[in-house]
């Protein structure tokens, strides 16, 4: 064991695990995070804490993973390259260490022009994989990135993200063995509606024996209704909907799409529980916390083990 | 009080404009002599500051009259001189003249008749406009 | 080249509007070549900067005047004759060049009448695209001729993030995305093993994060 | 029309006909020097294609394109006109020629009508006027005698005679005009009458005539003009409605198709009811149905197939293979009903149409045969002027030459050709004029001609001293607005040294006055205020030359055309207007400077590239007038693909002729073959052209200097394969069977079946051009084969028969003999397959509905033409030539100038521009040859005065102007500043006005001459 993260505990028990995410308040309504947290609790090994989503403020996951913890929940820092330099990163990570935070996820972060602050600067001191190097660095090595001695070293259980859908698709596998080099020790995707393209890149990334170097878990997202399967499918960057998702989503009465959502993904998680590499799944299921724990039943992956 | 008589100013290619306004002529198709001629090779030879010297000397209008799209004698002098007409529109407002006091024509040669219908419908909406406002502040200083 | 655009004329305006005498400067070399400061915007500027100030009923005069290169100070020196006439100085250089004014003429108001842009080449006819952000440790070399830093919107040295759509930025689609043009040369220059070699992080030293630069050729300097 | 008697001398030619044809031989041969006397029948040039909207396959307004580039000067030098005029008689021979020439009343005295207009407004019905019939004629036509002045009046249909001539303010109307005649004497003759239309009335199956919605193509085509009779609304005539759904005919009046139909084949209603339909498509699109009724579709020019189609993939037309039988309209029914039987079908359709458009063909006209009896020349069994095979433009009788539709029904890109190639016939029997200045064979010329132009005044540092000269131009200007009182206001303007009035400054008087005034005076800039400096600038540039100033010291106020007949019923405002107008000339001039035309001296040879039939007759013609021609050949012999071929579909031994042809070219003392040469390098521009070239085995340098350049590269014969070709013995191209037919008839004779595959590697995405010959060649060897063995079945199978013209004749005569014409489509191809010496063909006859097998003796494939890729390619590159998509050379324009490249200086001729026949490579040989004339005949290069200059200070080398010229011309030049070549500036003046730097100025419309202009215009509303 690298770490004491218990998502590291359950990945390395063969199990597979499951993580979800809990987007941290626009304010300082704390009782909003844990009444979602208090939603996953039994539900789930780990849970994501967002970091400035979209590019829009929110209390920051540094001080939202604090309250999580205390809850006895194990948060997953989430960190973007491009709010904060190298400096302000590491001296966060250490913070979050020292408040129990053990595992974390290292991203690049959407860009600004999406968020409610399209005239910030965007930092992007280093990106992704550099940030996994950084962080690795500080665990393995004991040293700062500058190089410098750590007094007692963060050990952190590093992840990071894929989009198994973006173009160039041809470098996805590539991307991921990039971060696989520098040091990643999981990774959660991009939510999966074409399960056709995504098993096509598992192959890959099989092919690589990627899946043995790090444990995969396979993002999923419930869909409300057939207008969110239309956005994600139009709208949002890197999503790859399948029209035939989309028919099927407008083609239950509305009062019955989120049934129909919750359905889709359940068999999603069906089919991809038999996909070679996935070690696990990641729900994101945004501002619809209180579904996770039927959809993790409904996939059969309850009672979560304990470690 | 005498009503407003704007003058307006049409830059006018060689081989279409100036043509078809030679053809209103000799049809003896009559127009508001408000329009004043300037002759050019082509109509992507009007030059931004050449529009706005004439605004400046105080013409209320202006138009640039060039060849029918495809028939440009220059290949696309026609179309240059549309873009160029539209970016200067844009900054007759930031001047506060108002970029509707400038516009781009097409024409051929033997549309004599269009010529005097441009004169007539471009008087009539520059003198809805009222006269040039540097001019008019010009005067009244 | 330094590509400019030309400040929203209220700005100007609003610059110029205490002074009654204006020196508009132009400059004849990367500003004339991305048509925002030459010797022909200095006429269409001091055109619509007198017309805007007559319809106020003020008469701006303004000198027009074009410089070889404003940010030499052998060329700035010929404006010490006209100078005096003059309340102000509207410079239609990039930085470079307002400030070389500035420090030559240290008594008289300096207006930018551009917003210096980026560096860039000119893709077509009137279409200029940023290129480079001068931060010192080229890294061409390595990217098959492609910028991460001037041309990713993330300036990821290990790209392309998952926002990469057909060849195109997640910002948006009219930006190309940097990784995949790399990625595509890369693999026309059959040197696609380079893509997993991790690019370290980058020394920002040579470029804005070790403050102002300057460089001295010791050989040439006096 | 005095200048007529001024040139007595048979040292001129005659064209006769006005239309495009012979205007373009009018103007080549003035461009070439050569005096012309062009006539015509009607009261104004222009003849049928003023009557065109728009022209196919560019479907723009081309006459207002290309108004060409050429010395007006020359045109009005050489070219005298007569309107109403004709031929009678012609007596001589060829270099000395008397004709009798009759000319119709006009009862206008034109040297004093003002085109003011008044006779026409007050007696409409007698009074003709031409110009508004076309709208376009001004840009293209636009020398003095051709422009609005053509007024003429039908006497006959006056009811007060005198009240007519009392209405003219001018005097100009003269009741006693009679008819007259004259005797002049000509070098040489052109015909160029045109042809008539059939006339569909007398059909009574089509209703026309008689239901007003049924209407020629040439009638639809005036309903689609803007200056048509309905102002450009496409309305039917029945009801004033906009048709739905519109039908065209074809062949109506061609083909023998109907009774009274001509026999032949008209060659343009196919491309010009496709051109309407277009264009009805680009107007209305998804409103109007377009549908066309034809037989063959006849689409084999440069570049028509895929106009062909585009209308049908793209516009959508619809097309019907049929013939229809009858347009009526059933009482009560709102549409014509149009019946006819599809060709695959044995029934009966009907269909309704809103409107229906008869493509109706050419037919000979009164006017044709009239002509060729007066100069007694032969004509074939059509009417049509009758031509030698190998000799495209020569009537029977020597020194009279043909173009255009006289000859045979033909489109405008290659009534061009012929026009061109009748003016270099004609130029051959006719000495050059000498210019002005130089001393003219005595009695040649009238003595004020001669008079050389003072030496120019040197004004600069002079302060401007302006003459402002008003013109009356009688009631015009003198009418409208008070003369004097402009005069005396423009004198009181700072510069002007005098401003007076003349009665018409364009009068003999009034320029004589002006330059006196310039002489006393001293003036150095003058203002005319007058008519518009379109029509009458360079008159005045010429006439205060003649008084010693810089021609481009004159400005001139349009205070006719743009103010006094404007503001005709309100003076006040004209005389303001006019005021401004001086006013901003006279500021403008006052910052004119001298400029000196570019003149640089011309290289009078001529290099020829590539040795066929077209290279060597263009050669030999240039050679025949004295000129020294080089003859560059990439292969080792002369001929061409001519070699290979041995008749022609007429029967004319094509091996005779290239033998001749190659004897005459290598013997000649003017022309200098130079075979195995390879063209590497090319500098320079027309009049002093540079060309390297490797020679020989050895590849030795050599370099040319030419001053014209044709290029007759040639094409290559097609040799796809496809249907064994290649891999059986009895499959072979029509090229080969051609050559076999001749050298072993026996072989042929024994031949039982015969099969023809027509386009074969043509009309295919990979060449989607139709190669135009080969359905002749498929013909003429049927026909041949027919001959040897009239037994013989041969099947020719084909997508549509493309025997134009008077092909249709052979065609014909080829279906009477028994060949079996059989259809095929695309996508059920005959399939071939080896059956020991022979191949059995096997295909599907659409008629019958069956599929078919023969044992073929032979398999003839129609491979026709691709072009020379490698060759076209390598030397486009050299030259900097446009090619099209399919690799040959593109014309300058692709209506008007086929024969000019649109690099100046060079001409091309032959195959290298598009699949043809050897007699209409000939003809645009020859065509290329009269071309290189015009240029040839100049003893200096005139690059003019109004080309874009750059200040090298103020240069940045942007780029800007080099990108944005529409010719390319500006680079950027070793010194790193922008250089603009001013021989090759064409003036538009666009760099000028895009350089960020402003160190671009066109001269003539300089920056400041613009803004003095505009100060002018303006200057009274700031005082």
């Amino acid at each position: 064991m690298k770490t004491d993260s218990v998502l590291e505990k359950v990945l390395s028990s063969g199990k597979l695990a499951v993580t979800s995410e809990c987007g941290p308040p626009r304010g300082a309504a704390v009782d909003k995070v844990k009444k979602k947290a208090e939603m996953l609790k039994g539900v789930v090994d780990a849970v994501n804490v967002t970091d400035n989503q979209t590019a829009m403020v929110r209390m920051s996951s540094f001080a939202a993973g604090v309250f999580l913890r205390q809850m006895d929940l194990h948060p997953i820092l989430q960190m973007v390259t491009r709010d904060r330099n190298r400096l302000a990163m590491q001296a966060d990570i250490i913070g979050a260490y020292a408040h129990g935070i053990n595992t974390m996820l290292c991203l690049s972060g959407d860009h600004p022009h999406f968020g409610d602050h399209p005239t910030a600067a965007n930092v992007h001191d280093i990106d992704s994989i550099q940030f996994i190097q950084m962080v690795r660095q500080m665990r393995d090595e004991g040293t700062f990135q500058g190089g410098a001695e750590i007094d007692q070293p963060p050990k952190m259980f590093i992840g990071a993200a894929a989009n198994p859908f973006a173009d160039p698709f041809e470098l996805r596998v590539a991307r991921l063995a990039k971060k696989v080099a520098a040091g990643v020790d999981f990774i959660q995707t991009q939510c999966i509606y074409n399960l056709d393209k995504f098993e096509q890149w598992m192959e890959g990334v099989c092919a690589r024996g990627l899946h043995e170097k790090c444990p995969i878990l396979a993002g999923i997202t419930p869909m409300k209704s057939a207008g969110m399967a239309r956005y994600m499918k139009n709208k949002v960057p890197g999503m790859d909907v399948p029209q035939e998702l989309v028919d099927r989503m407008a083609g239950v009465p509305k009062e019955k799409q989120a049934e129909e959502g919750i359905k889709i993904c359940v068999e999603s998680m069906q089919r991809l529980k038999e996909v070679k590499g996935v070690a696990g799944f990641h729900i994101m299921a945004i501002e619809w916390e209180q579904k996770v724990s039927e959809i993790v039943e409904k996939a059969g992956l309850l009672p979560r083990p304990t470690v | 009080m005498k009503p407003f008589e704007p003058v307006i100013v049409a830059f006018c290619c060689h081989y279409c404009a100036y043509t078809a306004a030679d053809m209103a002529g000799s049809q003896r198709r009559c127009y508001p002599p408000n329009v004043r001629i300037v002759r050019v090779p082509c109509s992507g030879k009007v030059d931004t500051i050449h529009i706005l010297k004439a605004f400046e000397k105080g013409a209320d209008g202006i138009y640039v009259a060039g060849c029918l799209d495809g028939d440009c004698h220059f290949k696309n002098g026609n179309i240059r001189a549309s873009r160029r007409v539209a970016s200067v529109k844009g900054l007759l407002d930031e001047i506060g003249i108002g970029g509707e006091r400038l516009e781009m024509v097409k024409i051929s040669a033997g549309m004599g008749d269009r010529f005097a219908d441009i004169a007539e419908q471009m008087t009539e909406k520059i003198r809805k406009l009222g006269p040039n406002p540097i001019h008019a502040a010009r005067t009244a200083a | 080249m330094i590509t400019a655009e030309r400040k929203p004329l209220e700005e100007i305006i609003a610059y110029v509007r205490p002074f009654d005498r204006i020196l508009l400067v132009g400059c004849n070399e990367c500003v004339t070549v991305c048509a925002a400061g030459g010797r022909k915007e200095v006429g269409i500027l001091s055109s619509a900067l007198q017309m805007a100030f007559l319809k106020q009923g003020k008469n701006l005069q303004v000198k027009e005047h074009t410089l070889e290169r404003q940010c030499d100070p052998e060329y700035v020196e010929e404006l010490s004759s006209m100078i005096d006439g003059a309340d102000a100085v509207l410079s239609m250089a990039c930085g470079c060049g307002v400030q070389e004014v500035a420090r030559r003429y240290r008594d008289k108001p300096v207006f930018p009448a551009v917003n210096t842009t980026f560096m860039g080449a000119s893709e077509r006819q009137g279409v200029w695209a940023e290129r480079c952000q001068g931060c010192g440790d080229c890294l061409l070399g390595i990217t098959g001729g492609i910028c991460p830093i001037a041309r990713c919107s993330k300036q990821l040295l290990n790209g392309p993030c998952g926002g990469s759509t057909h060849g195109k930025c997640e910002i948006s689609p009219d930006v190309d995305c940097a990784w995949q043009l790399i990625w595509d040369r890369l693999k026309a220059l059959g040197l696609e093993n380079r893509y997993e070699e991790i690019i370290p992080a980058k020394d920002w030293r040579t470029g804005r994060g070790g403050g102002p630069r300057k460089i001295i050729r010791e050989d040439l300097a006096e | 029309m005095e200048t007529i008697e001024r040139f007595q001398t048979r040292n001129k030619v005659l064209v006769v006909g006005g239309g495009v044809g012979g205007i373009r031989t009018a103007l080549d041969l003035a461009e070439a020097g050569r005096d012309v006397v062009l006539i015509d029948a009607a009261n104004a040039i222009g003849g049928l294609m003023t009557h065109l909207d728009r022209t196919f396959p560019t479907n723009n307004c081309d006459l207002c394109t290309i108004s060409p580039n050429m010395s007006e000067e020359n045109r009005s030098r050489h070219i005298d006109l007569m309107t109403l005029t004709r031929i009678i008689g012609l007596e001589g021979a060829a270099g000395d020629f008397t004709a009798t020439l009759s000319t119709a009343p006009r009862y206008i005295d034109l040297t004093r009508c003002t085109a003011c207009g008044e006779c026409r407004r007050r007696f409409p019905e007698c009074v003709d006027f031409s110009p508004g019939l076309d709208h376009r004629a001004p840009t293209c036509m636009r020398y003095p005698q051709a422009t609005p002045q053509a007024f003429s009046i039908d006497l006959a249909r006056c009811k007060d005679k005198q009240a007519l001539a009392a209405c003219c303010p001018a005097g100009a109307i003269v009741l006693d005009d009679a008819e007259s005649r004259r005797q002049m004497r000509f070098g040489a003759v052109v015909m160029a009458t045109g042809a008539g239309i059939f006339d569909p009335s007398a059909l009574d199956n089509f209703n026309y005539g008689k239901d007003p919605d049924v209407v020629t193509s040439l009638e639809y085509e005036r309903i689609l003009s803007a200056s048509g009779p309905t102002g450009g609304r496409l309305v039917r005539g029945s009801d004033g409605k906009v048709p739905e759904k519109i039908a065209w005919i074809q062949c109506v009046g061609s083909r023998g198709l109907q009774k009274g139909a001509a026999p032949y084949c008209s060659s343009v209603c196919c491309m010009f009811a496709l051109k309407e339909a277009i264009v009805t498509k680009e107007r209305f699109a998804d409103q109007i149905d377009t549908t066309v009724f034809f037989m063959d579709m006849r689409t084999f020019g440069k570049d028509y197939e895929q106009y062909y189609q585009r209308s049908r993939d793209e516009y959508g037309l619809r097309f019907v293979r049929s013939r229809p039988h009858s347009v009526m309209r059933r009482p009560g029914e709102d549409r014509l009903t149009v019946t006819f039987a599809p060709y695959d079908q044995s029934v009966v359709k009907e269909e309704g149409f809103d409107m229906v458009v008869l493509a109706t063909g050419f037919a000979v006209s009164e006017e044709m045969r009239k002509t060729a009896e007066a100069l007694g020349i032969e004509l074939n069994e059509h009417g049509f002027a009758k031509t030698p095979g190998f000799n495209p433009v020569a009537t029977s009788r020597q020194g009279v030459y043909v173009c255009g539709m006289f000859e045979s029904p033909k489109d405008i890109p290659e009534t061009m050709i012929q026009a061109s190639a009748a003016a270099c016939r004609a130029a051959a029997l006719v000495a050059p004029v000498p210019a002005k200045g130089v001393e003219a064979p005595e009695g040649e010329m009238a003595e004020d001609e001669l008079e050389p132009f003072p030496p120019e005044r040197d004004v600069t540092g002079e302060d401007p001293k302006v003459g402002v000269f008003i013109c009356e131009c009688g009631e015009n200007i003198g009418g409208v607005v008070n003369v004097q009182a402009l005069a005396k206001d423009a004198g009181s303007l700072p510069g002007v040294e005098t401003a007076e009035v003349l009665g018409y400054s364009c009068s003999r008087e009034g320029m004589k006055k002006i330059q006196e005034r310039i002489r006393e005076l001293q003036l150095n800039r003058v203002v005319i205020g007058g008519c518009s400096p379109r029509t009458h600038e360079l008159q005045f540039q010429d006439t205060i030359r003649r008084a010693g100033l810089n021609k481009y010291l004159v400005e001139i106020a349009n205070l006719r055309d743009q103010d006094t007949w404007v503001h005709l019923d309100r003076p006040a405002e004209a005389a303001a207007n006019a005021r401004a107008l001086i006013q901003a000339a006279v500021s403008a001039v006052k910052t004119a400077r001298p400029l000196t035309e570019h003149l640089l001296p011309m290289n009078q040879d001529v290099l020829v590239v590539g040795g066929g039939v077209a290279g060597m007759t263009a050669a030999l013609r240039l050679a025949d007038q004295g000129y020294q021609v080089f003859l560059a050949e990439r292969r080792s012999m002369l001929g061409g693909i001519a070699n290979l071929v041995r008749k022609t579909l007429e029967g004319d031994d094509v091996q005779a002729f290239v033998r001749d042809l190659i004897d005459r070219t290598l013997a000649h003392e003017n022309l200098q073959v130079i075979t195995s040469a390879f063209i590497v390098d090319h500098s320079g521009m027309p009049g002093m052209f540079k060309t390297g070239m490797q020679v020989g085995p050895q590849m030795f340098y050599r370099q040319i200097n030419h001053g014209v350049t044709i290029m007759a590269t040639g094409a290559l014969p097609n040799r796809p394969s496809a249907y064994l070709l290649g891999e059986h013995d009895a499959v072979m191209t029509q090229l080969e069977a051609d050559a076999l037919i001749e050298e072993d008839s026996d072989r042929v004779a024994a031949w039982e079946n015969v099969v023809m595959i027509q386009c074969v590697g043509s009309r295919i995405p990979e060449n989607p051009n139709c190669s135009r010959i080969c359905c002749q060649a498929a013909v003429k060897n049927a026909l041949r084969i027919k001959e040897l063995n009239s037994e013989a079945r041969v099947i020719v199978l084909y997508r549509d028969m493309r025997t134009y013209g008077f092909q249709e004749d052979y065609y014909r005569k080829a279906r009477e003999k028994g060949v079996i014409f059989a259809r095929y489509e695309t996508d059920a191809l005959p399939q071939t397959e080896a059956a020991g010496d022979r191949v059995l063909v096997t295909f599907t006859d659409p008629i019958l509905g069956r599929t078919l097998s023969v044992e073929a003796d032979a398999l003839m494939l129609s491979t026709g033409f691709v072009s020379d890729d490698e060759s076209t390619e390598d030397l486009a590159a050299i030259f900097k030539l446009p090619r099209t998509s399919d690799g040959y050379f593109l014309e300058d324009h692709i209506k008007l100038r086929p024969v000019d490249l649109p690099a100046p200086g060079f001409f091309v001729a032959g195959t290298a521009h598009a699949p043809k026949s050897i007699k209409e490579s000939l003809s645009q040989a020859e065509a290329a040859a009269g071309r290189a004339l015009t240029l040839l005949a100049r003893e200096s290069i005139n690059l003019g005065a109004a080309v874009a200059r750059v200040d090298d200070s103020k240069c940045a080398a942007c780029l800007i102007c080099v990108r944005v010229c529409p010719y390319g011309v500006p680079f950027i030049n070793a010194d790193g500043y922008s250089e603009i070549d001013p021989a090759k500036c064409h003036g538009c003046g666009t760099c000028a006005s895009e350089c960020p730097a402003k160190a671009i100025d066109l001269m003539c419309f300089e920056d400041d001459q613009i803004l003095a202009k505009l100060n002018g215009l303006l200057e009274r509303m700031v005082a």
